[in-house]
């Protein structure tokens, strides 16, 4: 008894505490879903399930789905750890600029995203397309194809993989490359045989956390994949969910579960890849700070990374930001008719200032301070156990996300609306459904920088009389702090963007940004869309650099 | 219970929270208009899509809250599905079905539609002329014009039954063959049919089919060069409903509001906005009415009928 | 009024029959604890001495309680820390003990300060106390000055020495050292070896404390702890394992022997005459502490480098040994001058010459006599041949 | 046919008027690396000493390319790969030479035999060698059998030797070594020297060797540089830099040496007389190099505890000098036993005894007399009283 007492240090009861309210915000709706499906109301709900499997469309949406997100986690991997990796371990350093560019796709919200492709890449109207003409090749570019889909989603799942990278490059020991150099390893060399191999697992946690969130994008297939006839998972779960009447939950779950297992999958190569003690860590012994000397390549990287950032972030800001100033989206840009009505219908007429920006900005920066918090204690707790509960949790935080937010979404107005919660409405369930949906890319985050810090360096403060509180405090997060806020700034992002919750949740009295996107989407004009997503990319941009401003002040090494 | 006795009982309640699927728009015009007749009425609304908005509803319903004192919607699925969901509406406790004519009258007691559309072609009057439309588009059934290949949209017919609906009948007049001549325009399917009324606007496409005028409203109102026009043989006629549920918490009030969107006042604002009205009338602003015959569109499909045109239009089901 | 602590009885680190087994990367197990039982008094210092690999590190790990061991127990200061029969495991932060990793384990965002007062921090040291003490244990390890640097920022051998003054600061009663001094320069070493024993003289702690450094292990030890793969093969105090060495092994791992297999011809009570391919050579009885002095035995004759002697002529004394050799090459070696000979047989020995002016000598290929006195030689059992 | 290599005429590494900075935290700056001129003969390996903090790993980071020095110039086989001046730097991977790092830094995520292949790999070998070289190297370093072990599952004496073994496969011919044995026991520390020398000789390669270890600084160093703060305070053989120290710093780095403070009261062709509070001491002409022999001058004497005899006589020889003392205290240290004592004026001096049987003679308290043969003592400048 004493020794269970013992062993139920402070930070284990946390642990317990967030993993108590894991169970109850993900695993009490979804079984009660699940079994109000089976048992309540029609029944049957197993036997529609398994029916999805049956279906003709089963197959070509899942290679559809495979080939998408599989190309372009792969393209965005290879992009973002090279682009990490210049920027924070060479002398091709563009600074402050190489920290904020590569993330800005990330926030601008995917509707607006894929919207400006479709402003610059639609075939004969799409601005480059424009600009093309005029060559004299007859280049054509066509965003509404299996290239322009994979190269979307591809330049939107770049920033995860950027900054999960980049934190963990920050902390990769000097000596290991600097080895490499002495042994006559030319710098791509180093690159491909040293940097990024040690530190695989944060490569992993990159893969899973853009495997998941390319997997659950519903915006960019939606207005790209339509008309491309590709058809992804997420379009048709919103099919099942909306076509008809009664929506098909069962359907739609059963395609959730196939995302569920992909995820798993990741999930546990990413386990055992960070456990096997074979990556770099943040070691006990220092030594120096030197960057990589890329010599010649120096330029063509800068002028390579400066081109791809420029084509990713300035450009689709470009073309929302004409599109935003003209009264209606058109190719043939018209100088002088350019003006601020749609800023105007946006703030004014699309509720977007009644209250929704503020309501917004708390739901998110609250939303993504727990989230990191239960991330934070979850990923901390599992480094030192090995256990069952501990693998549960993190599975759980992790996999969470292979659930569909509209799924999610319902499966927490049954469980909350009503008795004895009488939630329905508040900001409190939108609150929690947030925490919910948008915990594993934080997570993901936490993970990945936490398990970079030497195992020699807990132990040394366990040694130093430092309860595991304490090695937190003073040791782990003071080390894992520019992750932890990776993690943070895209949690915080999604949360901003957030489509799915807000629509099934919010009240009449407590709107969030999503709905203004929503409402403008289905019935409003691109110019106001653009508007809204140009100003929502600001206020992103302002918060994202309070964060890592915050941060800075912390993360001295 | 006589409407004066719903009408106290209302001002009592003193509000009402209406899921509707109108644009804000539409809806806030809607609402002030109220107001003014009801000071003692306050109305608020959350807008959802269609689909949304039932699943959201009937996820509350399901969990035993009902937060909705008023559905209004642009389908009629669930009020058909569930009836037994909703307050029956009858002149006793919506008067106005006895004051007014309803014109198109719904499938059962549990609902009543408040706003019809006419299925148009949505066209970007730069790129077609009168001329074009006059040669090419008199009837429906000359969208397989090879005036339009390469140059038409479909909207997504996966994404709402008004679009399936409207599919099956072109199948029902002009054939399967017809869906082959149409095919060989190669359409463009588009994801929603707002969105597309910008890419015809912007000149991706000539014509975009089946769209109603307010999906373009806002695009149209910036001057874009975009028309509607109205080709013979069909006039598809998608509408909107409202119905009381039955647990509300402000029913009376609901009934209240309900009434008054059949009012000649609610109408007229309706028309505004495009749409249109549900009842007799004749007001400048609601120039444009239901012709005598019309197709109403269906709100429940059966899916063997929907998957058989989605591969009629190239699509998996 | 201050009430002097009853000394400790029992002793301070009890370690009875600890096992800890790796499994390595390809399947195979490896045990670099096995069966270890070990005691260190209170205020002792026992030094383990091994080569590279034969798990000294992990025992320290074990006794921090970093590492969880399979079997055995582990009693500090009376408490039992550690027991795989009951079932108890105390974790390192409740064991009170400090160690100097091997790794050093200086946390990259602190800085040197900050490192070393992390320990007094999280024991709750009164805070008006730490600065004063952090600032004396930095100049006590000779690091003053540093303080406001990042590990990152300070030599190897800086920071191996913020490592020990981290260990220090606290004033525990236990310390364990995992080779705390061997990236500093052997003046320094010197000089840290006089603190430490002060500080121990002073404080008081026990400890365990791992080096390669033989100096240190004879001078800071109150006993040696000579592993061997995760076996204790040696323990007892310095003098004694080195000068009566239990085993070829220990002979060998502790400072320089000569090691020349034999057999023994005769016995008697001053000592006995053992015979190899080398000659003739007397030991006398204290030598024979480690073997059965029976005739015929195969042992091993341990000699050390310094006590034996290069001469032209052999020696008349009766109690010197008086090998022919043929001197193979010298080596340079600082205080001495290490000078390999060929006894008979091909078996190679070396002498430590001091004085240089003898050196010229003895070039290589000069002929010589090696003497030793009987008293300077030791037998540890042999293998048989 | 084969064409021998002509030997190399110049230096294999020619480093001139090398200076580096670096900014502490705080703002000061610091300069490690002051005016450093140093050359390395081919196949020569020059042993870096010095106390920590010196500046060692900074020159070797300079030399390897790791670091841009602010001044000076380095040649390395005659290639100019960096110069100040004319604003060249080649970087690291362009020099081709080969580093031991202090922290290894081992690849964590390659087994040890990738480690080690790693080089080879990278300078493109053919493939079918590399295995063999691998293994071979990993026997020669005695870690073989741990091919498929990642780093993090070997202890830290072995991973010491993989990332020698990485230095040394790939045959490069300037090798920077930078305490490459300070964490395995003396025992494979004696073997590895061994193994060296006897790869220097088969293949030849010029080194920079930093060590804390006398024994491998004198055995290795076919020359030994002292640093002193940024700047060579000594660069010659072993031999002379331990017998002929220039200064004290010197002669306290090198060995363990008894300086007193004295002035010098006679000189002759026979040497110097020299008075100090310790008494007088007789000085050989040798000991005279590193000093103006000019009488009253002060300065340095500096003795080597292994050349200091304790008797209860003075000696009556004419090259002995013999000064009265007093037996402070002992210190077993396993080859000898470390007497300190005091002489005149409380000067401090320490004596090295190897026969443990005259220890007992000499008791802490005991008067006696250290005496020292005139050959065995060096002056050095002193500083002004
Ligand atoms: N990056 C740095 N910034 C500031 N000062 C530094 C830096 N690196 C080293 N120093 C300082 O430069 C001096 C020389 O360091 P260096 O590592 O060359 O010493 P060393 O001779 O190798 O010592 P050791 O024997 O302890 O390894 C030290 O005083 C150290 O504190
Ligand atoms: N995590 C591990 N997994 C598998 N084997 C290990 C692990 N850690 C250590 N070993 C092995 O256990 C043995 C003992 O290691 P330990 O670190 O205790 O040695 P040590 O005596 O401290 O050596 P050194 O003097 O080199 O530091 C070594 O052979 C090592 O390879
Ligand atoms: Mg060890
Ligand atoms: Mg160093």
């Amino acid at each position: 008894m004493t020794a269970l007492v013992a062993r139920l240090r402070p930070f284990t009861l946390l642990t317990l505490l967030c993993a108590a309210l894991i169970a109850v915000l993900l695993f009490y709706p979804l079984g009660r879903m699940v079994h109000s499906l089976a048992f309540g109301g029609t029944g049957g709900g197993f036997s529609d399930a398994l029916g999805v499997l049956t279906q003709p469309w089963l197959a070509p949406v899942l290679f559809n789905t495979f080939v998408i997100v599989g190309s372009s986690t792969v393209l965005a991997l290879a992009i973002g750890a090279v682009m990490a990796w210049g920027n924070v371990r060479t002398n091709a350093s563009i600074g402050m600029l190489g920290t904020l560019l590569p993330i800005i796709p990330l926030l601008i919200p995917n509707v607006a995203l894929a919207i400006g492709w479709v402003f610059l890449g639609a075939p004969r109207v799409g601005f480059l397309n424009g600009l093309l003409a005029l060559l004299p090749f007859g280049l054509e570019l066509n965003i509404y194809s299996w290239g322009g889909l994979i190269f979307v989603y591809t330049i939107n799942a770049v920033p995860y993989v950027y900054l999960i990278v980049s934190a963990a490059l920050r902390n990769l020991d000097p000596a290991l490359e600097e080895a490499a150099r002495i042994n006559g390893a030319a710098p791509l060399r180093i690159l491909r045989t040293v940097s990024l191999p040690a530190i695989r697992p944060a490569l992993i946690s990159a893969a899973l956390l853009v495997t998941i969130t390319s997997l659950g994008v519903y915006s960019i297939p939606s207005v790209i994949a339509t008309t491309a006839k590709i058809d992804v998972l997420t379009t048709r779960i919103v099919f099942l969910l909306n076509r008809d009447f009664p929506p098909k939950l069962a359907e739609a779950q059963a395609l959730g579960i196939i995302m569920l297992l992909a995820v798993l999958a990741l999930w546990w190569i990413e386990v055992r890849m960070t456990r096997s003690g074979k990556a770099a860590t943040v070691g006990g012994r220092a030594t120096s700070t030197g960057v990589i000397d890329l010599g010649g390549w120096k330029w063509p990287f800068r002028l390579g990374s400066l081109a791809y950032l420029a084509m990713t972030s300035i450009v689709p800001i470009g073309a929302l930001l004409i599109v935003s100033l003209q009264p209606f989206w058109t190719p043939k840009i018209n100088w002088l008719a350019l003006n601020f009505g749609n800023y105007h219908q946006a703030l004014f007429v699309n509720r977007l200032v009644s209250g929704s920006l503020g309501n917004s900005l708390f739901l998110s920066g609250t939303g993504a301070v727990i989230a990191m918090v239960i991330a934070i204690v979850v990923a901390i707790f599992s480094i030192n156990r090995f256990g069952l509960l501990s693998s549960l949790v993190d599975g759980a935080i992790k996999s969470s996300a292979a659930i569909p937010n509209m799924i999610l979404a319902v499966a927490f107005l049954s469980a909350f609306a009503g008795a004895p919660f009488f939630l329905s409405g508040t900001t409190t369930i939108l609150l929690m459904a947030f925490v919910v949906m948008y915990l594993p890319p934080g997570a993901i985050a936490a993970s990945a920088t936490v398990n970079q810090i030497g195992r020699d360096l807990r132990e040394a403060s366990s040694i130093a009389g430092a309860g595991e509180g304490r090695t937190v405090r003073k040791v782990i997060v003071p080390l894992a702090i520019p992750g932890f806020l990776s993690g943070m700034a895209i949690v915080f992002v999604h949360m901003m963007g957030d489509l799915s919750a807000a629509a099934l949740l919010s009240g009449p009295n407590n709107p969030v940004v999503g709905f203004a996107i929503l409402s403008v989407w289905e019935a409003g004009t691109f110019g106001v869309l653009a508007a809204l997503s140009v100003m929502l990319c600001i206020i992103n941009i302002g918060v994202i650099g309070l964060i890592f401003g915050v941060g800075r002040l912390f993360g001295r090494r | 219970q006589s409407p004066e006795d719903i009408l106290a009982a209302a001002k009592a309640e003193g509000e009402v929270l209406v899921y509707t699927s109108s644009p804000d728009a539409e809806m806030e015009a809607k609402i002030a208009a109220f107001e003014a007749s009801f000071p003692e009425i306050r109305v608020t609304h959350i807008r959802l899509p269609s689909g949304q908005l039932f699943t959201r509803f009937i996820s509350e319903h399901d969990a035993g809250v009902t937060q909705a004192d008023l559905l209004a919607a642009h389908s009629s699925a669930l009020f058909q599905e569930r009836p037994e969901l909703f307050v029956p509406l009858t002149p006793e406790n919506l008067p106005v079905l006895g004051e007014q004519q309803i014109i198109v009258t719904p499938e059962n007691a549990s609902y009543q539609i408040f706003s019809n559309d006419i299925q148009l072609v949505t066209y970007n009057t730069d790129t077609v002329s009168q001329d074009d439309l006059d040669a090419h588009l008199a009837s429906w059934e000359d969208l397989a014009d090879p005036r339009w290949k390469n140059k038409v949209a479909l909207v997504d017919p996966r994404n709402s039954a008004n679009q399936v609906s409207f599919l099956l009948n072109m199948e029902r007049l002009y054939g399967d063959e017809w869906f082959t001549g149409f095919m060989a325009n190669e359409p463009e399917i588009v994801g929603t049919a707002s969105s597309a009324s910008q890419q015809v606007a912007a000149g991706a496409f000539d014509i975009l089919v089946p769209t109603i005028p307010s999906q373009s409203a806002a695009v149209r109102e910036q001057g874009a060069p975009i028309g509607m026009y109205s080709p013979e043989g069909l006039s598809h006629v998608t509408s909107a409903g409202f119905a009381v549920p039955e647990g509300a918490a402000h029913k009376n009030a609901a009934l209240v509001f309900a009434n008054w969107l059949l009012s000649p006042e609610a109408q007229v604002i309706q028309c505004e906005f495009s749409g249109v009205p549900n009842i007799g009338i004749e007001d400048a602003a609601c120039a444009k009415l239901l012709p005598e015959e019309f197709t109403p569109a269906r709100d429940v499909i059966p899916a063997e009928d929907a998957e058989r045109v989605f591969g009629l239009v190239g699509l998996q089901p | 009024m201050v009430i002097a602590a009853a000394p400790a009885k029992s002793p301070r680190i009890e370690i009875t029959n600890l096992v800890k087994r790796y499994r390595r990367e390809g399947g195979a197990s490896i045990t670099p604890v096995n069966d270890i039982s070990l005691e260190v008094a209170g205020d002792e210092l026992v030094v383990l001495l091994g080569p590279s690999g034969c798990g000294k590190t992990t025992l320290l790990r074990c006794v921090a309680g970093l590492e969880r061991p399979d079997e055995g127990e582990i009693v500090i200061d009376g408490k039992v820390v550690f027991s795989a029969k009951r079932g108890i495991y105390l974790p390192a932060e409740q064991r009170e003990l400090s160690m100097v990793f091997q790794s050093y384990a200086l946390w990259p965002h602190m800085t040197v300060a900050q490192n070393v007062a992390y320990p007094l921090q999280s024991r709750r040291a009164p805070a008006g106390d730490i600065g004063a003490r952090v600032s004396k244990v930095l100049a006590m390890v000779g690091v003053a000055g540093l303080e406001q640097q990042y590990p990152s920022q300070i030599s190897g051998g800086q920071q191996q020495r913020v490592a020990l003054a981290r260990a220090l600061v606290s004033g525990s009663s236990v310390v364990l050292f995992d080779e705390p001094l061997s990236n500093v320069d052997a003046q320094v070493r010197a000089q840290l070896r006089f603190e430490l024993q002060s500080m121990q003289r002073s404080l008081g702690f026990s400890g365990l404390y791992v080096t390669h450094d033989q100096t240190e292990a004879m001078e800071l030890g109150h006993r040696v702890a000579v592993l061997d793969a995760g076996v204790v093969a040696a323990l007892d105090t310095p003098r004694n394992v080195y000068n009566r060495p239990p085993s070829d092994y220990v002979a060998r791992f502790v400072g320089v022997a000569n090691i020349w297999p034999g057999a023994i011809a005769a016995t008697g009570p001053e000592g006995a005459m053992v015979e190899g391919a080398f000659g003739r050579i007397a030991v006398a009885p204290e030598g024979l502490a480690n073997v059965e002095a029976a005739n015929g035995r195969s042992v091993g004759v341990v000699t050390r480098p310094e006590n034996l002697r290069l001469s032209h002529a052999a020696s008349e004394q009766a109690e010197h040994s008086s090998l022919p050799a043929r001197v193979v090459t010298q080596m340079f070696s600082g205080a001495h001058t290490e000078v390999v000979v060929e006894l008979g047989g091909g078996v190679l020995a070396t002498v430590w010459v001091q004085d240089q002016s003898r050196l010229e000598a003895f070039p290589a290929g000069a002929e010589a006599f090696v003497t030793i006195a009987h008293r300077q030689v030791v037998l540890v059992p042999g293998t048989a041949p």
